[in-house]
């Protein structure tokens, strides 16, 4: 149930490299993007070198072993969330995933289960990123919907208090993070669930910081869309997932439109093929989706539960020693309950692009600025914070190398 | 050589020769069916009575897996309860699952055993489904009128 | 100005493996997907395993190298086509790019230039691939525009006779393919340009097959969109691009939302971010972005108009081969002028599946369908072809063995 | 330290003490403008007189960098003509772009050499060039007006 960090790190090349002038690499940026193991660099290249086809398509023997690389790879996405192989449509980000569903809602005629209009309401979050904001928004200027949202505690979690009103009868899509990617708050759930299908509603998952780094099953969980990307998952760039109902797939109307989706076409007319096809136009991104499926294949032999238990003592450790930093300020829960590795915080006044390059200097590599969650950020009343996030390959001493540099940025800043 | 265990004797006679080929006005249900990745088409008229097959036919145009399939579901159904053609249609499906580890029931599939060979040419399993994916449909439009 | 076929082998590494038994692998399918070089190959898995952090984003000397590299991509790509850099948008592939700008026409506003309604026309042709007409066929439903569309001669050329008829006043966009991937023809484009612009249309030009084959400007072409995929430029999987001249890529609204793309965001507004910026939402396919780049340096370094010239006298030699089959039918030009490197045909009354499949098993890989194009085939009153394309890893003895194997096709289905 | 070639001595000065901060009421533009990257923020009232900058003042957030840059600004332009404002704000957009290759030219650019170092930060050039991207715009605006 445990795992050791420096034999993980041998699995991934980059941190054979130093930073700034032979500086060990600390890196703490995972929540935007992690760094990959070979396994994955190898499933893209060996892709490319032995199988690469258009799948689905030829009648030669690459196309046959290109479609079974890729269908394989949707198979191992599907198990790694529970969930069956036709449920699951690749995408090229978490932005791409939650852009289709809302887009193809816009699509859904009158009498679709999907169709909005000015009678009904979209819910989001105050804490959401803009990935599961804007589509929302553009979405209700669309159609005319109303978009409403649950705010943010003093104490960084959602305000439910009011989810009766927040959730009523005219509302038919619920958006909402599992994880935040500036607070680390991880979301309950039930309540919102059970509320929006009281209401027939549906729910979709913003799942970007929770599928890499804690057990995810959509049957538990209850939602009925569920996106995330597959970089933040030691995955390649370029490759998202989208998880739905099947159900609900079927009813969707399609989104993007052109080869290989389609039953049949007419000069003025298509229909389309069935799920997962319907939402996959033209040649896929086969050689990135081979390669998630790898690095799936690679997170669970580690083990989801052993990577969320280390993540969890790493959390603990790091909470304890920044809270212990002058001065700090932490834009998230101060404790170490439902929350994962991210800590976002301010230091004094020192800007955080400051504070960011200066432990950048220390080989510390952290995020700065909005972390596109510009409303949260008005919402927490900081212009900007500093984020250190953690992933399988950080340990004790990365949290210490952070503490030093920040209070490294403290004295450099202090100088004069 | 390896293409002959896809194109059986028996699979290229039965594309040359089709059998019931050429559309019955009798029909309890009509079906038509395309295989979208290769424009394969099919058109099957199924007429039961008594919850038998009394009669099978089609129309189409394919590549010879898809004829020969259809051809030869046709020899085996006609005059079939829709028990036996189920057994017979779910035998079927399970050997162009098996990516060549199986040889088929020739008790069950007789001629059709042929086709075992197709379950090793992924490309190729869903020509060799076409028409039994539309008597499938068929059976169950079928049902739905009788009842 | 010419190059080493057997050379140009060795780049690619998937020619080191055979095919059914042993075969040498004869690769006729580049239309529907390129093989990759080494160059490209390596250039992700450096990206990943040296400089992986997502661009534009974090303070740190990862998050720099990464966006240099990703920027440099651009470059790269701008170059390649006489264009200028903040006029690249990196799309997952060709058909996102079309379905961008057909999506974001359908988000302009009343008074933007690119609003459409019921008085307005789009045109198309038939020889359009479904990434180039059902985006268009589904933007005319959304805004009630009319589809009107270029008939494709016997001589499987475009009929321009009625242009005017066809594009009117009207007319907003004109949407055609540069190559057609089934036919081969390479369409004239200056009285299809000068027509468009006189009634005020803008001209999207499909160059999936065009810019891996043959020097393009988009300055002389004088398109006003162009779109390809970089996997069939022997570029990676999941990465495609869009150009767009700069006043109009303005003017348009954009498509996918998210991060990355915007100015400044409230919970229920946003404002857009400057192109490239407003059209890539979400941490993008850096990693494919660089190694398209890679790709076109190496198709640069062998040069665009060898590769031109490799493939004419190819077709010229190819052409001649198969017209002697008896029972060949070639769909599309029977000559040499004005056509690609595509010969797509049917032989007597053998199926292209099972034509396609026998070929597969000499180690030919050919595709079979409709090629994504099927109100083509049924206007050339054909159900599928087979299709042989051409690159610049083939020679004159994969063409000798391409038709050595359409002859055993013949004999083989002839045998009883 | 590498890290001393971005954050010079004066640089660091200006940010703790901002010259020109507070906003004038008298203005022939005020432009907002936003650094969307970082969220960095400044407000500019650019007061321009017979063609000469008579007040320049600003207020805002951001880091070291933007905002010591803006200050800097403010002290550069004020009582400058609009063209040799141009002049500055050329050789500083010059400088910003060399990549650590310039020095910068201390006759035009006087202390804002200091930021020669920014320019080997890619991240950092926008946020030294937010106030002065602010200012260009601001002439162009009173400019307008002016006509
Ligand atoms: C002419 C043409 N247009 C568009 C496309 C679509 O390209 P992609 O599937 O890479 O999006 C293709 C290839 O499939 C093509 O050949
Ligand atoms: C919570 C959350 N949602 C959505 C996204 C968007 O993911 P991507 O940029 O990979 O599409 C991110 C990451 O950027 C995220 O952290």
């Amino acid at each position: 149930m445990s795992f050791s960090v420096a034999n993980v790190r041998k699995d991934f090349p980059i941190f054979e490299r130093t930073i700034r002038d032979g500086k060990r690499l600390v890196y703490l940026d995972s929540g935007a993007t992690a760094q990959k193991p070979w396994a994955v660099i190898n499933a893209e290249s060996d892709f490319y070198s032995k199988h690469n086809a258009a799948v689905h398509r030829g009648a030669h023997q690459l196309a046959e072993e290109a479609t079974d690389a890729y269908e394989g790879a949707r198979a191992i996405v599907a198990e790694f969330i529970g969930a069956n192989e036709n449920e699951i449509i690749f995408t090229k980000n978490a932005t791409e995933s939650l852009n289709l569903v809302a887009y193809a809602m816009g699509n859904a005629d009158k009498g679709n289960r999907f169709a909005l209009n000015s009678d009904d309401s979209i819910v989001v979050t105050e804490m959401e990123h803009h990935a599961n904001l804007i589509p929302w928004q553009q979405l209700a200027k669309r159609t005319g919907a109303a978009l409403s949202w649950f705010k943010v505690t003093e104490g960084s979690r959602l305000d439910l208090s009011n989810i009766n009103q927040v959730i009523t009868s005219n509302t038919k899509v619920v958006a909402v993070t599992h994880q935040s990617n500036v607070l680390g708050t991880i979301n309950p759930l039930e309540a919102i669930v059970a509320r929006a299908h009281e209401v027939g509603a549906v729910v979709v998952l913003d799942a970007c910081q929770s599928v890499p780094h804690m057990k995810v099953d959509v049957t538990e969980l209850g939602v009925d869309f569920l996106a995330f990307s597959g970089h933040k998952a030691v995955g390649p760039t370029g490759v998202g997932v989208l998880w739905g109902k099947p159900e609900l797939l079927d009813a969707l109307p399609p989104f993007l439109t052109g080869g290989s989706m389609v039953s049949s076409v007419t000069m003025t007319d298509a229909t389309w093929a069935d799920v997962p096809q319907k939402f996959e136009a033209g040649v896929p991104n086969m050689a990135q989706a081979v390669g998630l499926g790898a690095a799936l294949n690679y997170l669970s032999t580690i083990g989801m539960d052993a990577i969320r238990e280390h993540e969890i003592s790493l959390t603990e450790y790091a909470l304890e020693k920044m809270l212990a930093i002058p001065g700090i300020r932490i834009i998230g829960p101060q404790n170490n309950v439902s929350r994962g590795a991210t800590i976002a915080f301010t230091i004094e006044d020192i800007h955080p692009h400051d504070v960011g390059q200066f432990v950048d200097s220390q080989g510390v590599a952290v995020r700065t600025g909005h972390h596109c969650a510009w409303p949260l950020a008005k919402c927490m009343n900081v212009p900007a914070t500093t984020r250190a996030s953690f992933y399988l390959y950080n340990d004790e001493q990365d949290v210490d190398a952070l503490v030093e540099a920040v209070v490294g940025a403290q004295k450099y800043f202090g100088r004069f | 050589m390896q293409l002959d265990s896809l194109y059986q004797e028996v699979i290229l006679d039965h594309y040359k020769h089709p059998q019931h080929k050429g559309l019955s006005p009798i029909f309890t249900a009509q079906v038509h069916h395309v295989n979208t990745s290769c424009g394969d088409e099919i058109t099957l008229n199924l007429n039961i009575e008594n919850n038998v097959i009394t009669s099978l036919t089609w129309d189409g145009q394919g590549c010879s897996i898809s004829q020969a399939s259809v051809s030869m579901l046709s020899d085996l159904l006609i005059e079939k309860s829709l028990e036996e053609a189920d057994v017979i249609a779910k035998s079927f499906s399970q050997l162009m699952a098996s990516k060549g580890t199986s040889d088929g029931d020739p008790e069950i599939l007789e001629d059709a055993v042929a086709f075992a060979g197709v379950s090793k040419f992924p490309g190729r399993v869903k020509c060799a489904l076409l028409g039994w994916m539309a008597f499938k449909d068929a059976a169950i439009q079928s049902q739905g009128e009788s009842k």
